[in-house]
């Protein structure tokens, strides 16, 4: 693969703001959760992304609306990006039937076809494989329009991932597969789970790229994921993009995260990719106080409306435990 | 209608045909491409639907499943072979927990219109693993449809309706009845409705239910029983979830007595599920208790006389029979 | 014999204390290392049995399983936890045609000593992917035995019991019951042999068989329906392959009505085998038809309104009771 | 991997003599299996090696007692030269008692711990995660023992091989992984099922060194795996040895081969491992007339003692079928 030059794909200040506000939006929206949770009022399912967001920004920013992602566990913001609403996003973690579930989940398990966003189960890994199939179905239209599927460096060691990436491979599928290296799978550090040191590499055994990048820096994560959409957009088959990060936060909202040193959390936090950006953006006169302090309060006003609107929202009825099974 | 087909042909009229009219059904599995598949089910559809509509897949069961859904989710209604039905535990993930229930989690905003082809069933000398009969894991796993024909005119009318069904359909064929079962099939747009058993012979003394390879042994045993002055009226399920309780009813209200046959080993078979319901809702109008003819709990052993050992026939059925009439 | 133990700190001592008496005992599976599990089950293994014997594995559960086998052919007796009962469906195949059949083609000249741990059961917020009851997939199967106890006694003497069975043994820990069940536990070389059922509340009106997490409402109905004069025999079948018929016969040949209540969903859980069996064997006996209780066909939901409204209850199970009663 | 030197793992003339009886023998026992099937002797379960006996020879040559071989449906000659004799292996084609199966199968899935033999399921892909399994006691015990696991290039895009592979590299087990690679899944080329030319890439996703090599090349194989042994004892881990070969007969007995050119048949049965073979002793002076004579006698003499015994041995009986369920 061509080596990535952050210049190739050209943004505009507004798109760089736009950015900007996806990163603060859905580092807020986690935020909020991880508080919920505590109060109560989440009870389960809370998986935060934070630390992670640059990867989420940078491959979904610019997508099209027929584009497919198949987001995980932490990917919340992923669902917004592409389309689903904060109030909705708020409701289905408070599994109430203004959610995407109807109250059955208040986790990442549902989708929404019209904006192109799967919903996988829980089981790691098993949502590359209905990337295939998504990114089959463009190949059989000759459709330009692309699949994003996500795993973690854990989820890379499951059977599921073998199968499905070397299907994209030999059928040339139009997906861009994106590796959220965190470091750990829960409790695990890599080094205990696979003999490698770049996911990336596993790509070769399919016959396509990979690519290992910061995770961190969200305008590489952008210029990859570009590079690697227009290779898939006009038919060169998928890419894998591994993206080291690092959550910030425990395995779930639940979990004290002993198996790791102060040292190592401060070290990457130090590597917040909001910072990173601000000055970046602030450097190039892309944002200053007033446009800082406008982003801001549209976060706010966006979560809190989001929370108001989740708190008040009907309560599933028992009935709801049955129905929808079948069409 | 006075066209005969062998089940085989039948199962293959159906693709063609439905292929034909939906440019969204294609088939997917491995050696169904040019190869015509493992039993030759298939043939001749590459050769008319070509490469897109015909994927010969890499061996991945895993895979075809959830590259089944994933196609599901952009409208497509894709058929997948697993080239027997023992390898199905291979999938099994991507069954019960991605395609069984995405309608659920997706608060009933999607539909999964997949169809899983099973080779199915014994007596033909297969083993271990090219023999069995796994239905009932899928009968236990709501989200599901699970049908078994037993006739070339149900093996074409039921995959035609499992393939326009909109829920995830297990179709078990069975091997067995491959080339030996003939006759006339459904033609244009009829179908077999899913849901719906069909009475074979029509008796007032005791009630069989069975499905797939068992309604051979089961009507000569019922017609060994006629010349012992014993009318069995049987009853061929033809779909097993769901099943046609009001069928079994209907039958039980003039026989009062029942006898359920089936291939799959006894413990925790359809027929334990049948029998538990009519003890829950038909306790008093019972004259005997409802029995079972089953394969005993073990594995399909190859050897013959092994496998003769342990498959229901006319003669362990017909003593059955005999004792519930005689009860 | 003072010493209490809650049923999580129970399956830990029975885990040590079987690792320090048969060094061919190890543990793996996924966070079990120096984590301890994502229950904290595995806590303190690894600092006392070290890396070898307490195997972080990666995400792959048919590897786990697949390994595990493999050792049991050289003499280690591995436990395998999946994370939860959930992704079993993961490590299916391994289970279902590697474990339980390989004594049966080994024409008898080999075992198969593992035991795979699936934490189990809702009723504590998990939702679609961390509730289900996954074991009537695995009664199905012969040559595989399944156990599921409902208090710290069984949950430490069947694990022992598990460990030194030299046939695969799928263990299901209810995590419901993981903090809440407390009370004695086994010590030394006793074991709670496997496929004997417990006699937990005396009776001679109803027999009710149940197990797991629903021993505690089966038991509280019975306490309701005594003081409305009607004595519930509370049977916990401890064991589910093989279960325990002679006691269910016993307890019934007073009884003559029998209740089953089961967490899993109603179509093929184990209540259908007992209701066929008993239906079979002592029909002429009953005064009334079985009846069972079960979670509805559905998927687990989130939200506690509609996992309450799934699950049984000592109210819907006191209700039964009566109409069973009165018969 | 430094390449491999054909001269590096000297043999004695004995030993080449020796490993050209096994080439002969196994050669043989296939060919008389092709014909016992088309007589109706052997029903099934038969699917031939002819052609990639190298593989065969080259790798288990030399094997101790203790080293475990995960042989796979065509390697019927790894398990005699593992030590299983002729009669017993013609006994099991034959499905009688004296089989390892006691007539319960008529394949390869039947193992002999003793002898270090795993036998596998049908589920291609399955027997790698139990190597690992054996792998895994080798290295607690810190023995130098090995793990030879075979598979074909088509089970190469399993999940199970990814998770088996995945866990031997991260535990640096002793495991020599063999691909047969015969360029067909049944009828399927490799170039359809994956985008890569040589397997062997793949085990650098794994963190160990894969190497592509003729695998009709009996002292190639040999070589190759005597230098992989080395390493897997020695701690070093485990090695990819993808042998190239052909399958001359269809994929089972049944299979007429029609996907496959006759040049294409032609071309690779001049390259014949054993004519190779035979003029490479010749040259050498290890071979003449007379050895040739001796050695061909003694398989004629070894399969037709197989035949008889195994055809006037006693078929199993019904209880069979049910027996050797459990310990
Ligand atoms: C098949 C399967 N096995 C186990 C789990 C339990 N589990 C949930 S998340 C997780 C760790 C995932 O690690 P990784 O893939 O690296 O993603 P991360 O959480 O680090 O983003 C585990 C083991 C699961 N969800 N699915
Ligand atoms: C999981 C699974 N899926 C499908 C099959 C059916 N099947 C048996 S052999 C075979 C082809 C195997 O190809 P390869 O691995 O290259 O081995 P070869 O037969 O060429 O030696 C297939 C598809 C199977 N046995 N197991
Ligand atoms: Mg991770
Ligand atoms: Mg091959």
């Amino acid at each position: 693969m061509p080596p990535i030059k952050r210049t190739k794909f050209k943004l505009t200040s507004e798109q760089l703001l736009e950015m900007f506000y996806w990163l603060k939006l859905i580092r807020a929206f986690d935020e909020r959760l991880s508080i919920l949770v505590k109060q109560g009022k989440v009870r389960s399912g809370v998986y935060t992304g934070i630390g992670q967001e640059a990867i989420i920004v940078g491959t979904c920013f610019g997508l099209r609306r027929e584009d497919f992602i198949c987001p995980l566990h932490r990917d919340l913001g992923a669902l917004l990006m592409k389309g689903v609403d904060a109030r909705t996003m708020m409701s289905q973690m408070f599994a109430k039937t203004t959610g995407l579930s109807k109250g059955r989940d208040s986790a990442l398990h549902s989708g929404v076809n019209e904006l192109g966003i799967f919903g996988n189960t829980s089981m790691l890994g098993a949502n590359l494989p209905v990337a295939a199939g998504l990114g089959y179905t463009f190949k059989m239209e000759k459709s330009d329009n692309v699949v994003i599927a996500y795993f973690g460096e854990g989820a890379s060691n499951v059977g599921d991932f073998h199968e499905a990436l070397n299907f994209a491979g030999v059928q040339q599928l139009p997906i861009v597969f994106i590796c959220e290296n965190n470091q750990y799978a829960y409790s695990v550090p890599l080094e205990k789970t696979m003999a490698i040191d770049d996911v990336a590499i596993r790509a070769e055994g399919y016959g396509f790229d990979g690519v290992a990048i910061n995770g961190n820096d969200v305008l590489a994560v952008y210029q990859a994921t570009q590079g690697a959409l227009a290779r898939a957009r006009g038919g060169d088959g998928p890419t894998l993009i591994e993206c080291k990060t690092y959550r910030w936060h425990g395995h779930s909202e639940h979990d004290k995260a002993f198996y790791r040193t102060d040292e190592e959390l401060a070290m990457w936090k130090s590597r917040d990719p909001i910072p990173t950006f601000t000055t970046y953006l602030r450097a190039r006169h892309v944002l200053d106080d007033q446009k800082l302090k406008e982003i801001e309060s549209k976060v706010e006003a966006t979560i809190e409306d989001a929370v108001e609107f989740a708190s008040s929202a009907p309560d599933p009825s028992p009935e709801d435990a049955v129905s929808d099974l079948y069409a | 209608m006075s066209k005969e087909l062998s089940y085989l042909e039948a199962i293959r009229e159906a693709l063609a045909e439905e292929m034909r009219r939906d440019p969204k059904v294609f088939v997917l599995g491995e050696d169904v491409g040019p190869y015509g598949g493992a039993f030759g089910v298939t043939q001749g559809l590459h050769e008319e639907f070509g490469d897109l509509r015909v994927v010969d897949t890499p061996i991945s069961e895993s895979a075809i499943v959830g590259i089944s859904i994933g196609a599901s989710q952009r409208g497509y209604r894709p058929v997948a072979e697993m080239q027997f039905a023992d390898f199905i535990s291979c999938g099994f993930d991507q069954i019960v927990n991605q395609a069984a229930t995405l309608r659920f989690r997706y608060g009933g905003r999607a539909t999964v219109p997949i169809v899983v082809r099973a080779p199915s069933g014994g007596n033909v000398g297969g083993g271990l693993y090219h023999s069995q009969n796994p239905e009932a894991w899928f009968i236990h796993r709501p989200g599901l449809k699970v049908v078994a024909p037993s006739t070339a005119f149900d093996a074409k009318g039921l995959l035609k309706a499992a393939i326009r069904d909109d829920n995830p359909v297990v179709y078990f064929e069975h091997k067995y009845l491959y080339r030996r079962a003939k006759g006339p099939v459904p033609e244009g747009d009829e179908v077999v409705p899913i849901g719906v058993a069909a009475t074979r012979r029509e008796g007032s003394d005791v009630t069989l239910v069975a499905y797939g390879a068992m309604m051979t042994p089961s009507l000569e045993a019922a017609d060994r029983l006629a010349k012992e002055g014993v009318e069995v009226e049987v009853i061929d399920l033809r779909t097993l979830l769901p099943f046609d309780k009001d069928a079994i009813f209907r039958s039980l209200d003039k026989t009062n007595r029942l006898l359920i046959v089936q291939e799959d080993v006894k413990t925790l078979g359809i027929g334990a599920e049948i029998s538990a319901v009519v003890m829950e809702e038909k306790f008093d109008r019972l004259d005997a208790p409802v029995m079972r003819v089953a394969y005993p709990d073990t594995h399909p052993p190859f050897s013959h006389i092994l496998e003769g050992a342990n498959l229901p026939n006319a003669d362990t059925i017909a003593a059955a029979l005999r004792k519930l009439a005689a009860y």
